[in-house]
């Protein structure tokens, strides 16, 4: 393909738009895609202060930026920046920072703020209602939740659920009737924001299962790694400001067992070599009954 | 507990736990041994398995500071 | 433990734990006595408070510090 | 784990543990390291504290298992 | 414990546990590696199932039966 | 301890644990060796399997009286 | 394990834990005694309060969940 021009029919505020976007494509080394999600203004403007620092955010149409990353890939002489067009969908906008794909992936997760379901929508995940006081007086609502399977009653005069119910599982379509009412009930099961559709850093282009990070997961793996590293020590008497100790108890430890073992008295161990003889003759004296026993054994 | 302790020392030398080992073992203490104790003694650890009993209250005493579940 | 029997047996008889003593009462219970054994036996026990280590024996097998939950 | 090891390690020598610091040490012990998986690392540990982390893992080396009767 | 972790990384990446290799993880981690030390570990490591060494708890855990009062 | 520290030492070497063997070793250590400790000492450990004492020790079960609250 | 045998062999016996004390309780046992492994662990014993460690150890009550009956 011939390389691209701008012919006079074009616009100009498109091919501004063109160059902007080149700009800020030029302007950072990880660029990600966004989708935004139809999130709302509001949102949306708690997102921005919250990323103001470590990122530039730019919202346009999806002709003009998949026009720019050519250009762009062309000019720097990159042709693998153009995979990030195939991760292109809906309402895109792109993002540059300097900020680890894995951690803007987790920055942008977490900006992520609840908002209703619309009908129409697909559930992300079991919707639950909670038994309890709903909070508002007798009156057709009652008959709304009735409508959408909850099991609604008045109780000491409000309207409320008898018991915690499922309304709606993962990847149900929601009907306008139960928006409605989630809506009222001031549940909000979606997770708006920016959703991360691709990020671009030195040739790779991150697929956003990639860039998921388990936690929990990870935080295991620490510890059973460093419980690994400390039973090595021990075990193999390699000693560690952390081990020393340790190996000092288990030393002495197992002495002490070999010590009881034996019934070899020393200084540390002949209480509890006394006491073991005492505890088997107290056993044996338990099985040999009343008559044998004196009175001080009985005490 | 003098009479108990017969028994264990019989049991470790392998003899049979009879009214005269016992005695003999007390005598060779000091002890005066009662007759009729001896034979309750007996009695009672006719069967016993005294190999049981002792390995049962093997387990050593742990201080244990239970923490509130 | 044949030793550690003998000892006690003698404690419990309120003999004095003598080299002589403990080799009649082993001997008695048909256990051949090492002389060695005997001897470091004694000697460890001196300066041992037996009724003090018997008597924590005896309590509770396992001193429990329980906090309720 | 070879990435986990090498994270604790700098950590253990008290220095910061960045891309170049992990590429670093996993190269000098001969594993080509993945980019990814080296980024991965580190964003993984800005949400961790390593030492409350290793405190929780030490603090439980008696494992209980409490067998209600 | 980071001359334990160059181990476990060597190890780890199924690389031999050789004093050069040891010292080349630790100097490219900013350590100033210990030449006694590094010796040490390789001789203690030396003939030993690190698995094996790894699982095997060095703080025992404790089985506890609790009976309920 | 000196004594059952030496038996083990040989233990832990694979070396027999021998009157001479003990008696080298803590004079080694410049202990003044009783003869009749090492006699006894190697006496006692004659049925013990070392192996086994530890382990059970090191896995022994404790019985708790937990007392609920 | 020999290398903390010895040294606790001599620390039992009230003796200073150096080098050459380790070495030559490791030797009198028959055990070809590496120089770096007995550097290492007198370095790491040194400033160790080995008496405290021990108490640590044997009072360490044993943190039982215990499960409600």
């Amino acid at each position: 393909m011939s390389e691209v021009k701008f012919e006079h029919k074009i616009a100009s505020w498109k091919v501004d738009e063109v160059n902007s976007l080149k700009e800020l494509l030029k302007s950072g080394n990880v660029i990600a895609l966004i989708d935004m999600m139809e999130v709302p203004s509001v949102q949306l403007q708690e997102i921005r202060d919250t990323i103001r620092d470590s990122m530039t955010l730019k919202m346009s149409r999806n002709t003009l930026m998949k026009r720019a990353i050519e250009e762009v890939a062309e000019e720097t002489g990159n042709p693998s920046f153009t995979k990030l067009i195939d991760c292109m969908e809906k309402g895109a906008a792109l993002i540059a920072t300097e900020m680890n794909p894995f951690k803007l992936y987790k920055t942008l997760n977490e900006s992520k703020s609840p908002a209703p379901i619309k009908a129409g929508a697909t559930a992300p995940c079991d919707i639950e209602i909670k038994a309890g006081s709903t909070g508002m007086p007798p009156g057709p609502f009652l008959s709304e939740l009735k409508a959408v399977g909850l099991p609604a009653a008045i109780e000491k005069g409000k309207i409320g659920i008898k018991e915690d119910t499922i309304v709606a599982k993962e990847g149900d379509v929601v009907s306008a009737k139960l928006a409605v009412v989630l809506s009222k009930l001031d549940i909000k099961p979606m997770e708006v924001g920016l959703n991360v559709l691709g990020v671009y850093e030195d040739g790779i282009v991150y697929d956003p299962e990639i860039l998921k990070i388990d936690e929990d997961e990870f935080l295991a793996k620490l510890q059973s790694a460093y419980t690994g590293a400390f039973n090595l020590s021990v075990n193999a008497v390699i000693p560690t400001s952390a081990t020393i100790e340790t190996i000092v108890q288990k030393a002495f430890s197992n002495a002490k067992a070999v010590s009881i073992e034996g019934a070899f008295l020393t200084s540390e161990t002949s209480d509890a070599i006394l006491g073991k003889a005492t505890a088997q003759m107290l056993a044996v004296a338990k099985l040999a009954g009343e008559d044998a026993l004196d009175d001080e054994l009985k005490g | 507990m003098e009479y108990i302790y017969a028994a264990l020392l019989l049991n470790s030398a392998d003899k049979e736990i009879t009214e005269d080992a016992v005695k003999a073992v007390l005598t060779a203490a000091g002890v005066e041994a009662d007759d009729a104790r001896v034979k309750a003694l007996v009695a009672a650890l006719e069967g016993v398995d005294i190999e049981e009993a002792i390995a049962k209250a093997a387990a050593a005493p742990v201080a244990v500071a239970a923490a509130p579940a």
